[in-house]
């Protein structure tokens, strides 16, 4: 039964096999056992169970990005970020279920797209009594689904962040049409789909690549078209600071996306119904856990050595640096291993934050930095631990996504450009803030703060 | 001794503070007040009800200093935090008795 | 066994019948295989950590109102909505321990409430080793008790954000005791105790017109008992607008109840111990979700084509009012369907909102809106997809409870008024803010507003 | 099978003696009974998802630390507040696997300590399809490590909030590294090692001395040493106010670590792989939850008496007290006493607070009253519902343990001191705020507030 | 030219505002302050320690005006801000030596 | 009557208010304004740029007071408030023209 289980999941993800390497190599130990016990029933409640409890952390980093950038945006723009967070959860709910879905998992087939056509559950295999096993799913259609949806809203919270404060409210959520309904899925399907890149051997065990550097890809095109904030890069080469408005909020931000990780880490095992999947869905966590505390501790003391003060903003892009670098990979270093991998990300952290205003690249929160650069870094670090991945191979992963990503949305951008007239919003308008100018209300209307003084 | 008072746009500050120091304007004191003037306020929309808000930010510049500089700086500000548009703002001057650096206890022209 | 378990959830709640359809016909299909896997006292455990894992998500919207209503009201009576959210979840947690629950649930028997009782746990069946089946309770009291009693709170906090600025802290509490451990208990038997509603085949499978309406009935009942708000309706039929005084938390509120609401629709499925439970709670999942989505995209939409500009708070309200829109039915609509069950309450907030102001009925959170406008619609769409739940029934029900849930609140307002001097605060009181007037302290003691400029 | 899961349990922790007679009684009552239906991997995987689900919401309990402390500071001291407490939770992941793990559970045997030892996963048993009973171990190794550890941050918590305001950044973060490393395992080997207090009978089921009177010595230990903020007492014994800066966000901070409670409490039990371990869950949940409630009510109900005004922070202060207070002992009480136990607590902190302003001991945030106070009581109120439990061996516990961190800590921070230059910000920094002095950035930026109007 | 500087309880600042329009007031800065007078502040308590907050919530109105119409302005101001209640607030009037009007660089009454 | 406007640290706040009491000072009018002078601002970092804040936070009073009084106040606060370092701030005094007491309608030096 066991076995069965695993060879279900491995011909589902072959995309995550990388990740299966660890269970599997338990199950060769235990294999001589007698031991499985887990009914077939119970298993599929298990997974089930899995993709729910950890899906909902996932959907819970929508509230950790919101709060994160509606903290390191000024006060003019916080209502603004807050309803372009709210809204791009809504627009990847229904555009995974119109598009996404079945574009990045229906007969992939070793290729480069699944089919275009509406989502709908199928629990056949289960209603004919197989739970697990040949012929079967073995968890619930919908707790799939649930679990997939939710990385893809993540995804558009990247590109959020970073052109916050100028881009207009209805070019961002255009874009974000396209990006969850089209750009995600078409990537996602090379490899979690099946398709060529999985084929190659890719390994990505919840998405550095997949997720986290297509959301860093999209927010440096989007950066680079849009340009950066006005009055933010002197003439002489100068940056101007534009501190973030409330950075409890950002804290709050940062821990709840450092509790939703263990959400979209653990659940990335896709199943939970016998004790090899429950143990490394154990070391998962663990290692998770320690490559954000490592990636803190490495942001706050190189903010010491560097500035002789520590900067809380760095300290938190460090967590999340760390977070975004053990995820494609989190099941099979050893915590030391883990440990190390996320206080790289975070001093990438530390070096790449400035060097993107020296390049006049206008980050807001630090979004590139965190998921993109991290996101490779974290990529490329899988064979230090895994076996079965190479470095060319997970070069490949990082270089073929970059390119499309990077070439589908600059065209976006510039379609968007021309059909509505500009993707950012007046000078004027920025001056007052988008608050004002596309909301018409005001984030905290009784706190009078200046932007000046 | 005079001090003028400026009401000025809020992001016109940092360019009229560079404007004054080679003037020889050591010192001004700030704050964010809200102003009322021909410029009208902004529609905000709440809930459905729509309403205006009738003051919109500014900063207010309080700079004591000596007589002779008083045209000067006058020039300065009006140039500085000029825009052109409506709700530019205003310089007003008064008169002052006396000023004493808490500091040192100096007064007169050599506290300021 | 599946089959005794899934009696037995019948049995425990004829009340929830709609809501079981769907699972029930999944399990025709099913019950020619051998399927029936899951052991009894897994199956047990199962159901029991389903009503922990989910009740605690319910627990957590205790927040989600908080931050919302903390959000919503001006700075003067921020530290008080905090104050009163904290109370009621505290006076909830008590008060249905010494009577509501078996008011609730104890021995209606098709009539019109249960008995006066304390509370107290029975797992004798369990003791004796019977888990699921017959003469089984299926899980444990306690996490049935917790489940249930976090459900109440959310009845009362409904109220807290309609009455907000102006009503007197002990009042507003006395309110909520009699609230939490009577009226909605007795109500709440009519249907989940197995009362008469339930016998007629009303469905409200998680409680849009059990928890929400009764909520919002109650708190419309207050907000004319006790008047709007000085100054926000001028002689001459102006509104003026009381911004809420800070939009983060508001979001992060919706946030929260967005979380919040899969254990609320997901737990009221009972169970767990199966396939088909899990695949229902599974289903429950992405239509909650999708109705959630559905409700900020139209209000979005809405907003953006009246007002020219897109309010923040509408889109927010509209998230509410899409999950407070399916809560009725979240396991029988197709995803599409949902989202158009959720997309229709997110206009009914538009719509109603500004229309509450023109009767000048001050709302101050948007709560009637969301949970009573809402919660009809829901309750009256469960036919749609339903075909056990005829449009007669539920708008017996409906109205039933509306008619109950006035009468019974505004008696208790009256008395209120009688017995405490009067439910309101002094007008200098609601001018001074009541922080200062009734806490004695600030919400943001540094941050200086000022409600006139 | 059940027996021998019990029987693991108890070997494991015998430690947690007290916490399990209450399952231990109903197993009496079952045994007759043909129950053990569980299967053994089954058991394994509730066990660990049981660890896993409860572990993740202690560790969110790191972001309600941080924001009931960032709402309870001044603004100018928030951003460090922040800081500190994702860098003490990052600390502590880092130090618990380097030292602390293994000395608290390594070979302790009725012993002081355990080694001196990186942690590691032994998952070898389950590998040889060993998953409960005899020489298994019931749990993934990785899951049991991610519990213990999420507790370890919450007593490192604790400080920060009693020493904010003054206490330099990095002579902090030096005395978490030993705290977490050293003091907090080697009192915990005592008990939950399986050391001597276990093995005299000492009751603590999930930590109220062991955890929160823990950190609740090293805060008063800290206070004193440290010495109270600027201006805080005058000269003629008069207290200057220094309130909060942001009530809502010490709300949230609240309420999050009430539903956290759920998962330290909850999780305590150690197993969720019977019926017997599901009803004791949930038994602890329902009574965390009541005591929290009644910690509530008991404040209001005080300060209004007192002060003729309900102070909100008390009330805050009320719940943690009340959670605390129960923690101790949450599986054997009835739902009636945990209401008491808990609205006793309530009282301690409305008495405590300001009786430690009359000593001079500068608490900013309540710590003490909350974790030491109450963490007292809840230890010796653990006899009044537990046979098992007296309050002889409960006060040698209390008091070896006081001890024990008392002087350890004190040593620790007059080594500090010694090391670094003193441990206090100067005074000009202190007036200026940690966050300009330390961090060279502001918590709201925009916002102006002044300390002094 | 005269300042009119006038301190009064925030929530009449709207009825203040209005009263001034018809007698030809077209601007003034307003700011947010903290008065201190015979009108003592409230009690607060903040965990067990009660204590004074001396400093109420005023705001403070600064009006550039013609010296004709500063006896109306005041008299207008002092009626409609009276509630009767201790610390309804002060108005007081300085002397203006000049005025500058930052977009257009007129100066003098014209200015205002 | 004069009006004594002064700028000082936010901390002597409430240290000067109890100074001035004794001396007569009956009411003020306080408000939060940055300060710009010989004290620099402090270098702050925001994510890897470091940046000055050129402006410092002070406290500024407004005390009416009749002639006699000025110079004793004067000196009371350049006293109460100096701590010797920089940046401790200004006192100026100006002539005030009327003062109105709303509640009553008093004017002149009994409205103080
Ligand atoms: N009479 C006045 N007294 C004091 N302040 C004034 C006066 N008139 C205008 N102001 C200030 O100057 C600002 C700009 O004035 P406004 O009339 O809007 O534009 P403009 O000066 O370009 O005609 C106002 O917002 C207000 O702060
Ligand atoms: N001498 C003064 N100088 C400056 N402002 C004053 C003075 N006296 C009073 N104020 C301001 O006027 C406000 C009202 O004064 P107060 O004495 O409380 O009431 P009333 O004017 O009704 O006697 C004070 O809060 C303060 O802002
Ligand atoms: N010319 C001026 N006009 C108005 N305010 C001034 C002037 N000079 C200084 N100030 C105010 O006084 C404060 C202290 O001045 P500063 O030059 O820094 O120190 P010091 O008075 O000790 O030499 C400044 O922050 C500013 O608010």
């Amino acid at each position: 039964m066991l076995i069965e289980n695993l060879k279900h999941t491995l011909s589902k993800g072959v995309a995550r096999l990388a990740g299966v390497v660890g269970a599997a190599m338990l199950l060769l130990v235990m294999s001589g056992a007698a031991h499985a016990e887990v009914p077939g029933e119970s298993q599929f409640v298990f997974n089930t169970f899995s993709f729910l409890v950890h899906g909902f952390l996932v959907m819970w980093m929508a509230a950790g990005f919101s709060m994160l950038e509606a903290g390191l945006v000024r006060t003019k723009n916080t209502a603004m970020q807050c309803l372009k967070n709210v809204a791009l959860f809504s627009i990847a709910s229904i555009m995974y279920y119109l598009i996404g879905y079945n574009l990045m998992y229906s007969g992939v087939d070793g290729g480069f797209m699944g089919s275009f056509s509406l989502w709908g559950q199928d629990d056949s295999a289960a209603a004919a009594g197989k739970f697990v096993g040949d012929g079967a799913v073995g968890y619930s259609a919908a707790s799939d689904f649930f679990f997939q949806l939710v990385f893809v809203a993540t995804a558009a919270s990247i590109v959020s962040g970073t052109v916050a404060e100028r881009v207009k409210l209805w070019a961002f959520l255009a874009f974000t049409v396209v990006l969850t309904g089209i750009i995600y899925p078409i990537q996602g399907s090379w490899q979690w789909g099946g398709g060529w890149l999985s084929e190659m051997g890719f390994a990505d065990f919840a998405g550095s690549t997949l997720v986290h550097s297509v959301g860093g890809w999209a927010a440096l095109t989007g950066a680079i078209i849009i340009g950066a904030r006005k009055g933010k890069y002197g003439a002489d080469g100068t940056v101007k600071p534009m501190p973030g408005a409330n950075l409890p909020l950002a804290t709050l931000g940062t821990f709840i996306l450092w509790l939703g990780w263990f959400g979209f880490n653990g659940g990335s095992q896709l199943a939970m119904g016998s004790a090899a999947d429950a143990i490394a869905i154990s070391n998962i966590y663990i290692n998770t856990n320690i490559a954000a505390a490592g990636g803190v501790l490495a942001a706050i003391v190189l903010t010491q050595l560097i500035y002789k003060k520590v900067d809380l903003t760095m300290a938190l892009n460090g967590a999340l640096a760390g977070l975004v670098s053990i995820t494609a990979g989190p099941d099979t270093p050893s915590l030391g291993l883990s440990a190390i991998i996320g206080a790289v990300g975070g001093v990438l952290v530390v070096v790449f934050v400035p060097l993107l205003d020296k390049l006049k690249i206008d980050d807001v929160v630090g979004a590139i930095p965190v998921h993109l650069v991290a996101g490779i870094w974290g990529t490329m670090a899988v064979p230090l631990s895994n076996a079965d991945a190479s470095f060319y191979t997970q070069a490949v992963g990082v270089v073929s996504i970059g390119i499309f990503v990077i070439v589908t949305s600059a065209i976006l951008w510039f379609v968007l450009k021309m059909v509505m007239g500009g993707v950012r919003v007046s000078p004027e308008e920025e001056e007052q803030g988008l608050d004002m100018a596309e909301c018409g209300l005001e984030a905290y209307p009784e706190f009078r703060g200046s932007q000046t003084i | 001794m005079k001090l003028i008072m400026a009401v000025i746009k809020p992001f016109k500050l940092e360019e009229v503070r560079e404007a004054l120091t080679p003037l020889g304007v050591e010192g001004m004191t700030v704050s964010e007040v809200k102003g009322f003037g021909r410029q009208k306020g902004q529609a905000e929309i709440y809930r459905g009800a729509e309403y205006m808000v009738n003051f919109l930010p500014k900063v207010k510049l309080e700079i004591a200093v000596k007589d002779d500089l008083v045209a000067s700086i006058v020039e300065t500000i009006q140039k500085t935090a000029q825009t052109g548009k409506i709700g530019d703002g205003k310089v007003f001057v008064y008169s002052l008795e006396q000023a004493v650096r808490i500091r040192t206890g100096e007064s007169g022209a050599d506290a300021l």
